[in-house]
């Protein structure tokens, strides 16, 4: 997120779209104190939920119709003059000019400027700003020529209007008038509001749309860098954060790199020349790949071989290998072994009836975790008869957190560190240990290899301290921090770091191999004094207090103990609080400068995102998003599906799309899938009529691993339920408590029928429209002696269809029917 | 299933002192004592971070013996307060619990059975499993969209998927371990 | 919402003839002080029939506890408010003039008659206590009905007059004893008690009113009107008047007597709890 | 009596979650139970033997046509005259120097008197161990100046714990504060030490009437009915009594046959 749970005490209001009472109900508690501190509260969400209990508005909205919701939102910011004018323009490239022939769906019938109708795809070369002799963007500061971002997204938004917002999200135009006064009026210099999200935004198949639509909410409302601001998006897991920062994912390298595609980057310099921007921090790039090379490979990774450049696995396209990518590949039988670690892809994937049947086909499957899960146990699914299932499955028992030392990044950057209460017990171990202990015996089994593709795993060290198969976890984190591969000296030849010292900062990264680190992002989480004393960051506890409410002092936030990102937007062009109430970084003329000679420095309650002496009146002194190559605000932003969010339906809808001809989001990924593994309702189908929305409890933790099998946990509630409107029970005679099912053209659950008035029929271009909920913890594992702990898998209901930048799934808004009674 | 139920003979023997206690007469004293004396007093604490959702609240985990008694808020964390969520507040659960696997197990191709299996025996299996997978189905060259050769160093036979649950050293462990034998298939939670 | 205490069918019994034994007691204790020498036999029987049935009670009443090792807690405190409390205590006080006066009972010398009625004037007290004290436990809880019950002692009392007189009577028929030896006094004394017993009732519902409905609805309806009202009390009445020159006849209604006071008992202990 | 110890549950800031449900269970060691069907997400329906801490959800559509659903973590309420201690045969219920009502597991015996003595359901029996259960405040816990595990867990401050006076001047401010801010049904519930049965030592904040979260109205100590029930029990004694003196009465006259 780009501010900090703490700082939400200091909104204005505060605009939940996501569960966060209960699926972040300790991070809640600031949203709480914002409210008795008189903020009002508005939760966006098409079910009545524990959230709407604490909220002062509750904004029912259909699924899949996020979109023309912000877009409304925006329309009406700019409509009625609510937007904060100086921070558009300046921090935002509203004022710049567009390509002439860039169009919109206003313009094209639902499409942007450059689709092909036979790629399916948009060539994107329109989509661009015009430059000046010089290269840098034209700009037009007064807002008003057609060609500038900031007309064009008014023109692009002309259509998101409050009846077509009521028409097509079925929100009463009243009750959205309210929402967007509520929470327009609640931004300014003066004022700041902040915005949750999680999975509400994320799965559909315009997703990375739909959080572009929220965060350009935001910076029209000049909400993002400061207090009481911000985009708050709330993460699922202790280290999504974590695992996404190290890059447990197919496309990039840790610290946020793209991974090297076949055809564009076959060797370094190639990478290094495409990959590198001519602006913003990212300019130093080659320093933290190469750095990276380094912590690889070692010594091995020399100037002369491109640091090990080649060894790197190369992608032969953008479009393979994501987490739905694997399904498809494997039930296609091209994937032969597989490795699940702490993720139960038979419960917790989209069409899960698909993942199983993969996993099925598999060779051999591995599955590490703390308890059998359905995934481990996927020969045993129902309907499965064990002889059929020729895989071989190796289950190793792992070990919690509680258990092992290390760190967890949780959803605001923060690295916290853990330390090990107790050993594991029997064959328990950390996945550190599994890891290392698999890769010392593969290396002893390559041992000798003179093949240059064995080479980089050979020149790989596994072994971090004294005992080779129980990794000192402290130095594993010293290696992602980086470290000097040699003794490194300031031009008067002083020994600023010694071989092998932790370096402190990202700021001392260096791409002639001389430093090495795993992820550059971290660097600072680790000091080392010369004497080889390491201080870790992540294990900092001191507690936060009224001269540092954010607690500079506890754990460490990434980038360099950042705890709110873009903070220099916090302060006007001169460097000056908009407002004494919002401050939180600025400009300090008297300050000691970068030279005993010079003055200035930026100082505040956070550490200033920014460069620390760059005078607001330097040249991009005034530009605060440093991570951006044209440095400000994209309320413009290319992505393959537009860089506008426009409103398509889900792939599976009840009703046409209003806005435009376009039914779906053209780019859509849409997976084939043999065997009618993948089929999908038409609009409007008769058979599955109703909209379902699938979430989480606060009870219970994604696929019910770490859950179903809790006592604790698994007795708070009765079984796997459906939350049904009192009318479409009424409709179907369904009584509360009884036995329902549930299907999709993909499958088909048995749940309890939970009638409540937490749901409500939606009004849709005049006709009702019915969405029913269905939370997805439950499997075919749990506790026997509690029934209830065992339930149908929800996912045998959603599809395999994506997102096209990300490839995320869309259970978040698809069709069903139910029907009373197990049948 | 009801875990940490008392067993009931610790009762059958209070239940005799009861007696004495109630024949003797009304000193209610040790009684009192006992019912004020702190489980976690003599423990050991270390300081954890709940593994469950991303607000990462600050955790006190108590240990005795080699076994943890007890785990709460950490009152000291900035953001959390010690505060915890009800799976906060059972994460105890997932370390002292009979339903937890302790023993490596293997399922043989089409049994309908796991067996309990040596650590050192699976290692060896799992990374031979590795080794020929990789042996028989690395990609080291292949032609790109202009034509020429490329080396992409790439196994596509072998898939990972995990973990947002495991720590950031782990991820970053597991990331050098999958990439550098040449995998693509690499995932996790966050794609989902 | 409120929890019931799970009081089952040895607490039933417990009342049933902890009622019988005080009233047993307290008919002979009367029929001792007040009668003439051929109530004697009426007095005997009353004091050694209480006897053993207190002694049953006082077993009841420890089975039925969760750990009944610890019955002697009870003893650990006394609190003359709580019904709980003194009932153990008095239970235990009234075992000890059961035992006298049953002693008592078989000697014949002037002195110790003496000394007998003036122990049987205190404990039938006593004896009307352990009669009573258990309607007014009940009433004295936070569960519907019971604690709506204003008269659930009285009638627990009266209904002890008439069981443990119906229970003297029906002994002197099976010892045959005479009818020189105050068979009619007993049944006297019963016919007395029944329609007291039968008045306060009346009362007790009309007090209650709706509050009644787990004894006057449902499956706890027909036993109270049909066990309770008609075979325990009006049938009993009618046999009584007209055929009381008949023995038989008045063991009979002895026999239904007796079995409406535990209808009584179960159907108030067990209405509410199930 | 160093000074009394409350906890003042403020429902206007629940959010439902159970945290306190499952801290206390950890806490106090007590077992899981098979959830019933309750027809939303509350679980367990009741107190139980193994459930202290109990979390109500109450689902309340509104004239207006909104919906409040009304969250509230209900506890025993260590009353000021505590019908359970009161009805306690054996003094295994007694009262601790910070005026939380305990049960003495090495003493109670199991008569189950006070389960049903209690006006609000919460003290139940234990099959296993043949003795009643009940909050204890976490009575090991208040004793080392640590606060219940329960009061602890509260993510929101929904579960306040400390020192009667100053919980009880806080809620009132709190009432104000809500009813200014437009509900109008804001209630304290047994704040009041001269209240029902001299006032809660867990004490509540309401938004609506108790009777819609389950509590009553006005509950009264059980004990109350004893005085006048034994009155009553009395007269009846000497009406039996008399009746029988009356049949007994004319000695030396022939065997009674009129």
């Amino acid at each position: 997120m780009t501010t900090n749970l703490i700082d939400i005490q200091h909104s204005d209001v505060v605009m939940a779209t996501s569960n966060m009472a209960e699926n972040h109900p300790v991070g809640f508690q600031w949203v709480m104190k914002a409210k008795e501190r008189g903020a009002k509260i508005i939760h966006v969400d098409p079910r009545f939920t524990r959230t709407s209990a604490a909220a002062d508005l509750h904004v029912p909205l259909r699924s899949g119709t996020n979109i023309v919701f912000f877009g409304g939102l925006i329309k009406y910011a700019i409509d009625n003059n609510l937007y904060f004018k100086d921070y558009v323009v300046h921090y935002t490239n509203a004022s710049f000019f567009l390509d002439p022939a860039f169009k919109t769906p206003t313009d094209l019938e639902g499409f942007f400027t450059g689709f092909d109708h036979g790629k399916t795809a948009y060539d994107r070369a329109s989509w661009k700003y015009q430059l000046d002799a010089e290269g840098n963007p034209k700009r037009d500061l007064t807002l008003k020529d057609p060609n500038t971002v900031f007309q064009h997204l008014r023109r692009h938004y002309s259509r998101y209007t409050v009846e077509m917002v009521e028409r097509v999200c079925g929100i009463p135009k009243d009750l959205f008038v309210q929402t967007a006064k509520l929470f327009c009026e609640n931004s300014g210099p003066e004022k700041t509001g902040s915005v949750t999200y999680a999975l509400n935004l994320t799965q559909h198949t315009n997703g990375v749309q739909n959080i572009r639509a929220l965060c350009m909410l935001q910076t029209l409302l000049g909400n993002i860098g400061r207090p009481g601001g911000g985009v708050v998006a709330l993460r699922g897991h202790a280290n999504v954060q974590g695992a996404t920062d190290l890059m447990v994912l197919y496309h990039n390298l840790p610290g946020y790199m793209v991974w090297p595609l076949r055809d564009a980057h076959p060797d370094l310099t190639t990478y290094l020349e495409k990959e590198t921007p001519k602006a913003s921090y990212w300019v130093n790039k080659p320093k933290f790949l190469v750095s990276l090379l380094k912590a690889w490979f070692g010594d091995a990774a020399t100037k002369e071989n491109d640091f090990g450049y080649d060894w790197l696995p190369k992608r032969a396209s953008g479009d393979a290998y994501s987490h739905q990518h694997i399904f498809v590949d494997m039930y296609a039988g091209k994937i032969k072994g597989f490795l699940a670690d702490g993720q139960n892809p038979a419960v917790g994937g989209p069409n899960a009836k698909l993942a199983r049947a993969a996993m099925q086909r598999l060779d051999w499957l591995v599955v590490a975790d703390i308890f059998l899960t359905e995934t481990a146990e996927v020969w045993k699914a129902p309907g499965t008869n064990p002889k059929d299932v020729k895989t071989e499955v190796f289950f190793l028992p792992m070990a919690p957190a509680a258990e092992k030392d290390g760190s967890l990044t949780n959803t605001m950057r923060l690295i916290q560190w853990h330390e090990a209460a107790v050993k594991p017990p029997g064959d328990c171990t950390s996945d550190a240990a599994l890891f290392v202990r698999l890769a010392h015996r593969l290396q002893k089994m390559y041992a000798g290899s003179k093949k240059s593709r064995d080479k980089g795993f050979l020149a790989a060290n596994f072994t971090y301290g004294n005992n080779p198969e129980e990794p000192n976890i402290e130095l594993v984190l010293k290696e992602i921090n980086g470290f000097a591969t040699q003794d490194i000296k300031d031009k008067d030849g002083k020994v600023v770091y010694k071989k092998g010292q932790a370096v402190s900062t990202f700021a001392h990264l260096a791409d002639d191999g001389s430093t090495a680190s795993g992820c550059w992002i971290y660097t600072g989480v680790i000091n080392e004094t010369p004497d080889g004393k390491i201080i870790n960051k992540a294990a900092g506890r001191k507690p936060a207090d009224e001269k540092d409410y954010l607690g500079h002092g506890w754990g460490f936030a990434w980038p360099a103990n950042r705890r709110v990102i873009y903070n220099r937007a916090s302060a006007d062009l001169q460097g000056k609080p908009w407002s004494e109430k919002k401050k939180l970084v600025w400009w300090d003329p008297d300050a000691p400068g970068a030279a005993p000679d010079k003055k200035g420095k930026w100082v505040g309650l956070d550490v200033p995102d920014f460069a620390p002496f760059l005078a607001p009146d330097a040249k991009n002194g005034d530009k605060p998003f440093i991570m951006r190559t044209d440095l400000v605000g994209g309320l413009f932003g290319p992505l393959v599906d537009g860089p506008f969010p426009e409103h398509y339906e889900p792939v599976e809808s009840p009703v046409q799309n209003f806005l435009s001809k376009q039914q779906r989001n053209p780019v859509a990924k849409i997976w084939e899938v043999p065997d009618e593994k993948n089929v999908l309702a038409p609009v409007g189908s008769k058979d599955f009529p109703y909209v379902i929305t699938t979430y989480r409890l606060t009870e219970h933790h994604l696929s019910g691993v770490m859950s179903r099998y809790l006592p604790f946990l698994a007795e708070l509630h009765h079984s796997h339920f459906a939350e049904i409107s009192h009318e479409l029970a009424k409709e179907l005679g369904i009584q509360n408590g009884e036995k329902v099912t549930v299907s999709s053209p993909r499958g088909k659950i048995h749940v309890t029928a939970m009638v409540t008035h937490r749901l409500k029929p939606f009004l849709v271009d005049g006709k009702t429209v019915h969405q029913i909920g269905v939370p997805w913890h439950w499997g075919y594992n749990g506790i026997e002696s509690l029934p209830g702990s065992k339930g149908d898998i929800t996912n045998d209901l959603s599809a395999t269809v994506g997102d096209p930048t990300v490839y995320i799934q869309e259970t978040k808004a698809f069709v069903c029917n139910v029907t009373k009674g197990v049948v | 299933m009801s875990l940490n139920r008392r067993d009931f003979f610790k009762y059958a023997g209070t239940s005799a002192a009861g007696v004495a206690v109630g024949a003797r007469g009304l000193d209610l004293a040790p009684v009192e004592a006992a019912a004020t004396t702190l489980r976690i007093k003599e423990a050991k604490v270390a300081h954890s971070v709940c593994p469950y959702c991303a607000v990462g609240c600050g955790q006190l985990v108590y240990a005795k013996d080699g076994k943890i008694v007890d785990i709460e808020g950490d009152p000291d964390t900035p953001h959390t307060l010690g505060r915890l969520c009800p799976k906060g507040a059972a994460t105890i659960q997932l370390s002292n619990n009979p339903l937890r696997p302790t023993k490596a197990l293997y399922r043989a191709p089409g049994s309908d059975k796991w067996e309990e299996k040596p650590l050192d025996w699976m290692y060896d299996q799992i990374a031979k499993r590795y080794h020929d997978t990789r042996e028989k189905h690395f990609i080291e060259k292949e032609k790109g969209k202009d034509g020429r050769e490329i080396t992409v160093n790439r196994l596509e036979a072998i898939a990972s998927l995990g973990s947002a649950c495991i720590d950031n050293e782990e991820c970053y462990l597991l990331t050098k371990f999958n990439r550098l034998l040449g995998l693509v298939y690499h995932e996790h939670q966050a794609r989902i | 919402m409120l929890k019931t205490p799970h009081w089952e069918m040895m607490v039933v019994w417990y009342f049933f003839l902890g009622g019988i034994a005080g009233g047993a007691y307290f008919t002979a204790a009367i029929a001792d002080n007040f009668g003439g020498s051929r109530d004697r036999r009426v007095a005997q029987i009353g004091y050694l029939l209480s006897l053993p049935l207190v002694a049953i009670c006082g077993v009841l009443l420890i089975l039925d506890l969760g750990v009944p090792l610890r019955f002697l807690n009870m003893l650990r405190s006394f609190k003359f408010w709580d019904p709980m409390s003194i009932g153990a205590w008095a239970l235990g006080v009234f075992g000890l003039f059961t035992l006298v006066s049953s002693v008592l009972s078989f000697s014949s010398s002037e002195s110790t008659i003496a000394l007998r009625r003036k122990i049987g004037l205190v404990g039938i007290l006593f004896g009307f206590f352990l009669a009573s004290y258990t309607g007014v436990l009940l009433s004295a809880t936070a569960l519907p009905f019971w604690s709506d019950a204003r008269l659930m002692g009285a009638l627990f009392l009266a209904s002890g007059a008439s069981t443990g007189m119906a229970a003297i009577s029906l002994i002197m028929f099976a010892t045959g004893a005479g009818s020189g030896d105050g068979w009619g006094r007993v049944k006297k004394a019963d016919r007395f008690s029944m329609i007291f017993e039968l008045v306060v009732l009346a009362v007790f519902l009309a007090l209650l009113g709706s509050a009644a409905r787990p004894i006057l609805s449902g499956q706890f309806a027909a036993l109270f009107w049909g066990g309770l009202v008609v075979v325990g009390l009006l049938i009993p009445l009618v046999l009584e008047f007209v055929g009381h020159r008949m023995r038989a006849v008045g063991a009979v209604s002895a026999v239904l007597v007796l079995v409406g006071g535990f209808i009584l008992r179960y159907v108030v202990v067990m209405s509410i709890q199930s | 009596m160093a000074t009394t110890l409350a906890m003042f549950t403020d429902t206007s800031l629940c959010i439902g979650c159970r945290a306190c449900q499952v801290a206390c269970k950890q806490w106090n060691e007590l077992g899981a139970e098979a959830p019933e069907w309750t027809g939303t997400y509350q679980n367990h329906s009741h107190f139980t033997d193994e459930t202290f801490r109990l979390v109500r959800f109450v689902e309340q559509p509104q004239p207006n046509g909104n919906l409040a659903w009304l969250l509230m973590s209900d506890v025993c309420k260590h009353c000021a005259q505590a019908g359970c201690l009161d009805a306690c045969p054996t003094g295994a219920i007694y009262r601790t120097e910070f005026g939380t009502v305990n049960i003495n597991q090495d003493v109670c015996n199991g008569c189950r008197y006070c389960v049903s003595s209690c006006p609000f359901g919460v003290v139940a029996f234990n099959e296993d161990t043949g003795t009643a259960k009940k909050c204890t405040f976490c009575n090991d816990r208040i004793h080392n100046g640590l606060g219940p595990a329960c009061a602890k867990a509260c993510p929101t401050d929904s579960i306040q714990f400390g020192a009667r006076e100053t919980l009880v001047t806080k809620a009132q401010k709190r009432v104000e504060t809500l009813k200014a801010m437009g509900f109008k049904d804001a209630q304290l519930y047994g704040a009041d030490s001269n209240g029902f049965l001299g006032g809660l030592n867990a004490f509540f904040l309401l938004l609506s009437k108790p009777s819609t979260y389950n509590l009553p109205e006005n509950p009264r100590l059980p004990q109350r009915n004893v005085v006048v029930d034994s009155l009553l029990s009395i007269v009846s004694a000497v009406a039996v009594g008399v009746g029988a003196v009356f049949a007994f009465r004319d000695r030396g006259k022939g065997d009674g046959d009129a």
